[in-house]
């Protein structure tokens, strides 16, 4: 029995961890927020990233990459969540999968070195407007090889070189389709997120060119799903984490009515609280992504208590943050709100908390 | 029970809606006109309306007539908070000087105070801030470190104050200053009444996660205000302090239901426009902030029984705040768990635009920290209202 | 505006306490508790009720009743609550009022004033297992005078000699009906509550004959579900006030760790949270019975939000009350446990929280 | 990763499902079985299968062979707490001695303790109780009240314990007993194993609001106990009681998520009986009893890592008790919000039976009182793993 990370995977963590704090602190975050019109795919982040192996850890070896699996992917989710980093790093790696998942040989040799270098940014597109994160939600229609519909919200839509499609074909089946940025029929609007560490936007396909990915039946739609939702859930931990970590180094220095907030038994039954709430989505994630890497007969209940348990704690403890950092944490000097919007905007993607609990009724009823 | 109004007040309604309708342009109903408005724009806009509605006798609805006011009944004043929400009425920029100030002062002003102050304030030709929070001293205030030094007849003030409501446009602020060098907590502190035009006065705006600065930061470097100016005794700012957050009534539960049901109509309208209102899940959750609106609506017409009796009210604030507050921001809340990833966009559909909601959203983090946080408010209905040990 | 009791209902409130302390407390309580297979309906009691009004509050003038209001009874509801009082008077007073809503000159004659005297237990049948309490969960038809089917749970059907029943007849209409006990067919089979303070039974109807209520039509069951609500959150409201009160008062004193167990911050966080929470529940019963006595067209938002909210505070109340008794709230010879299960038998009676809630929605979206 | 146990283990697995298959009669396996027999019935029955599992190997799995253990590995102890569960074997009878006292006297036990103790332990001949609490001291374990006084090579003892499970059979019980005359707090108490077959013993049922009487009360009239007949030093019986409750390891986690997974999966075979499981309400509150119930799960395989690595669980074992007994509680308040009015009937149907419901329902709310309450976990989570202030 051994639940937990091993000595490399703890190493992995610490270099991505100490790797932001050097090149890519909350600093330099706040650029990227305070500029909403920017493209918010700082370079310097990304081939930093690409250096470390960030990208490429789920790339199979024979296409350059790690081949590494989720438990060590969701190490650097955890830490890009707690640096509250931007960036389309989820997105490209979602790309890669769907590709080693369904693509044929010859689209993985085209797709994933790139991918795994940080020279291509790819993206996902999974669902429509209001739809849910199943299958269900699309709403591109593909015939003849040709998209129509849209897809809403695609993180990083204006950056990604390469965009994997969900489409259902005229027999009602969904399917993974590869469209390049810049095909014919492709329009691509900003949606404006009030999360500053990303870019969202929406696409409409009016008779855009695809390639389908060999193997992109409705089982790789799932399979696609459940990584997203388990590599979203890891970032939404680390910022539980880090909101949680730093309310409680602020509480335990700062002074109200003679002595230490954190001294305040109110607030800590909170901090407590929250402490174990985030600690068992930390459990739930590392479950989740061990279970996908070894093909757990139990993976589907194991993704929706990650997906549902990680968005709960993120949601709490960003809320918790500004309420306990009183005043201060409420202004945008303060970081509070980079931890608290990206908890929100990340909260109902791949499947809200709700949505995981459905999913885990239908599974065990 | 009987949860009418009168005829008189009745009758006051009618006037009062005839006059809104007649004076409210309709840009002001759209959702988030204001917000396209610049800083200086809204300001200019909303205390010329002050002025206008003060000509036409519906300012100061519950003051006496003798200090410019309408000498109405509470019930007057609740049916003037429902009606101007309900008209899209903007709120007041003077609301923290019309809401706290003038009563003290009415109360423990000298005549002088009165007669100088009271006037000018309704008729929005001097706005006034309130200097009470600072950086060390939040739900703490006599942590207070503003000091002010007797030089002459006048005290020299240095400090900083922050959670000025209106800074940037303020004219005077109502202040607790620190004015017995070494004293400590609540004492040897004096309610002093400053001129914000004067060098050694400078407001910050105070941006918040928002985007907005609703707030600002004043300083006071060597800023001169005569020790005349002191509401209530030099050395009894806390007292002073006290009584003036008194008139904290909750009476205006009446027209913050108002506002908050609307709101509540408007994340529904986007549920409905986004595919959601039918889900289950969701409409528990809205239903469930329903609930809550409705109680403090419950709650409104108790606390005006309360005042109608002339009963004190005493803590009572306490739960009228944690009920409004609460009830709002878990509102928000469900804006965001009902709409799902649509609620984080501005614009998820090229013809929505749901700014105006984040502004809402974010700011509903705000209401459970200033105003004493609801931790404190849970304190005070603990200790004063259960009789709980300290 | 006047939203308050009168002097009259405080003084009519203040009776029924005073009676209840006096004459029925809690050790009486206890005896009926820890008498399971008894009718659990003391005539002490019930004569003492009947000789304040209590049964005939709702009851017209003519028909020997007070021909008060909701607000009235709600007083007494409460009061009730608040002293765990055992008996049917909840299911008396619906009887009662099915009769003056719904039923003609000669029933009313006939039965109102005996049941305003108490000389005539009155029980209703309003649903059928797992059914809701809107009048689509009734599982009894109506065929030619004669009712088929069941109903769950009724209260005190043992003793009632006179039982409302909602029946569908064959054009699918709901309706209310008259049966007495000792009617052919009529079975009634013990449930057993763990609330101590009732007794539930099952009814099965096989050929049984009833009379239909003049106008009791969908109309008068609605109207008769509506008030059934407002007056079970009321005696919620008295339970929830009663337990919190008791909490607050053992918790004054009772120390631990050399201080007062109230002293703590985080239960005088929940105590506070409780007692705004009950206050905003009593305020909800008020408004919702003083709409029902003017026919206030917000009338169904009303009884949807008191009935949810009093059943929500009283089910935290009674929980936390268990809890900050620490340990002697858990044993039987606490008084504790009364208050706790009757909160819970009561909670889901005319309607679940959550039901209440997904009325709301439908009056509001 | 790996969540695999080894070969051996799962060698002892099979081993251990292979007996239990064969030694549980079939009538243990029908839910509530255990309420229609008397508490003497029961408590025999228990007795007597400890003794068949002790004699076939299948007792004190982690314990040293010459304790008369198995000598196992935490991994098989967990394999042996979730395959009982999984096969309803009952708990054993000697719960508080085995996991509490046993390791203790291991530990700091002496010799003719060890050799004492420990096998009549095992094998179910002497049952032992814990005596901590007391009416004035529940969550303040240092306010015991119960004094022994020495007279001659014997301690003189008088005073009450309560909440002690399995009072009416216990023949011995550890005991926090204050003897130092004139002493405080955490000084002067000591560890007493103290006969409770002597007359100055009296065990008396402690009803609970289930009808219930897991729990007892025991009371002190001079009984005796040689001084040599302590835990630990004189004088030391906090340090020993420390000792004592740091084997409370939560890695029983496996054997508990077994049990209360079983619960939910029971709970909704009753929602789908009564028609409720198609309630979107219902199935999102059954959900969120699962999310924990699935989190407890993997933290029982967490817990069992550390231990197997030889580290300190320390404080954390304040959010395992957390974790288990909120989740627990939720579950139960989940049936009782599902069932709706059915859940709060013995016999709803004719055919249903829901007492044995009812008897976890009620229990349910002891599990964040007992064992440190809820809100003395969340203290020392947000004090010793937070680092929070005092």
């Amino acid at each position: 029995m051994f639940f937990a990370l091993t000595d490399e995977q703890q190493a992995f963590a610490s270099t991505v961890t100490e790797f932001l704090a050097d090149r890519f602190d909350l600093e330099a975050v706040r650029g990227v927020v305070e500029d909403p019109d920017g493209d918010g795919h700082p370079l310097t982040l990304w081939k930093g990233l690409a250096d470390q192996g960030a990208l490429a850890v789920l790339v199979p070896e024979e296409h350059d990459g790690l081949g590494l699996g989720l438990v060590d992917a969701q190490v650097v989710a955890r830490a890009l969540g707690a640096g509250v980093a931007p960036g389309p790093w989820l997105a490209t790696v979602l790309a890669a999968e769907a590709l080693r998942i369904a693509g044929s040989a010859e689209q993985q040799s085209r797709w994933l070195p790139a991918l795994a270098a940080g020279e291509t940014v790819g993206t996902v597109a999974l669902r429509g407007e209001g739809g849910a994160w199943d299958g269900s939600g699309i709403t591109v229609d593909v015939n003849d090889g040709r998209l129509n519909g849209s897809a809403s919200p695609v993180d990083y839509p204006a950056v990604a070189g390469l965009i994997v499609v969900a489409a259902t074909d005229a027999s009602g089946t969904p399917g993974l389709y590869l469209v390049e940025a810049g095909a014919s029929g492709l329009t691509v609007r900003d949606q404006h997120t009030y999360d500053g560490t990303a870019r969202v936007g929406a696409l409409e396909f009016a008779d855009t060119p695809a390639e389908p990915l060999a193997s992109g039946d409705t089982v790789a739609v799932q399979a696609l799903l459940a990584r997203g939702a388990v590599l979203n859930a890891a970032d939404l931990v680390g910022v539980a984490r880090e909101a949680l970590t730093r309310t409680v180094a602020y509480d335990r220095d700062r002074n109200q009515f003679g002595v230490p907030v954190g001294s305040f038994q109110a607030l800590k039954h909170a901090l407590a609280d929250l402490h174990v709430a985030v600690t068992m989505a930390e459990h739930a994630v590392l479950f989740a992504a061990h279970a996908l890497d070894t093909d757990d007969p139990g993976t589907a209940i194991a993704v929706a208590v990650a997906g549902s348990k990680a968005s709960d704690a993120a949601w709490n403890a960003t809320g918790a943050m500004i309420q306990f950092f009183g005043g201060i944490g409420f202004t945008w000097e303060h970081e509070a709100h980079f931890f608290y919007k990206r908890a929100r905007r990340r909260a109902p993607l791949f499947g809200s908390s709700a949505e995981h609990r459905e999913a885990l009724a239908a599974l065990t009823f | 029970m009987d949860l009418t109004y009168t005829a008189e007040e009745e009758q006051f309604r009618q006037e009062l809606r005839t006059w809104l309708a007649e004076n409210i342009p309709t840009e002001w109903t759209r959702p988030g006109y204001w917000a396209t408005l610049s800083d200086t724009e809204s300001f200019e806009k909303r205390r010329e309306w002050e002025a206008r509605k003060t000509a036409a006798g519906f300012s100061g609805i519950q003051w006496p007539v003798e200090y410019g006011g309408r000498g109405g009944t509470p019930g007057m004043k609740a049916i003037y908070d429902e009606e101007t929400v309900r008209a899209h009425a903007p709120q007041t920029v003077n609301v923290l000087g019309l809401t706290f100030l003038a009563p003290t002062i009415m109360a423990i002003g000298t005549e002088e105070q009165k007669a100088e102050i009271i006037g000018p304030m309704l008729r929005n030709e001097v706005i006034w801030c309130q200097g009470f929070s600072e950086p060390g001293a939040g739900s703490d205030l006599a942590a207070v470190a503003t000091r002010g030094v007797l030089d002459g007849d006048e005290y020299v003030v240095n400090g900083q104050k922050i959670w000025t409501t209106n800074a940037m446009h303020g004219d005077k602020i109502f202040t607790i200053v620190r004015t017995e060098a070494g004293s400590e907590k609540h004492k040897g502190l004096s309610m002093l009444l400053i001129d914000m035009n004067q060098p050694g006065v400078e407001a910050r705006p105070l941006k918040q996660m928002s985007g907005a600065s609703e707030f600002g930061e004043v300083f006071f470097t060597d800023a001169r205000v005569k020790a005349t100016d002191c509401l209530g005794e030099i050395g009894q700012g806390w007292r002073t302090a006290m009584l003036l957050l008194s008139f904290e009534r909750g009476a205006s539960g009446v027209g913050q239901y108002t506002e908050f049901r609307r709101q509540y109509d408007d994340i529904v309208a986007q549920a409905k426009r986004f595919g959601r209102a039918d889900d289950p899940v969701a409409r528990q959750e809205l239903a469930r902030c329903l609930v809550e609106l409705e109680c403090l609506r419950y709650h409104a017409m108790h606390i005006l029984t309360q005042v109608e009796q002339g009963k004190d009210l005493g803590s009572e604030s306490s739960m009228t705040k944690l009920q409004w507050s609460e009830a709002f921001q878990d509102l928000w809340e469900a804006f965001e768990h009902v709409l799902g990833p649509e609620a984080t966009l501005a614009a998820p559909r090229p013809d929505v635009d749901l700014s105006p909601f984040h502004a809402q959203d974010h700011w509903s983090r705000s209401v459970t920290i200033w105003g004493g946080s609801s931790q404190v408010q849970r304190n005070i209905v603990a200790e004063r209202v259960l009789g709980l040990p300290r």
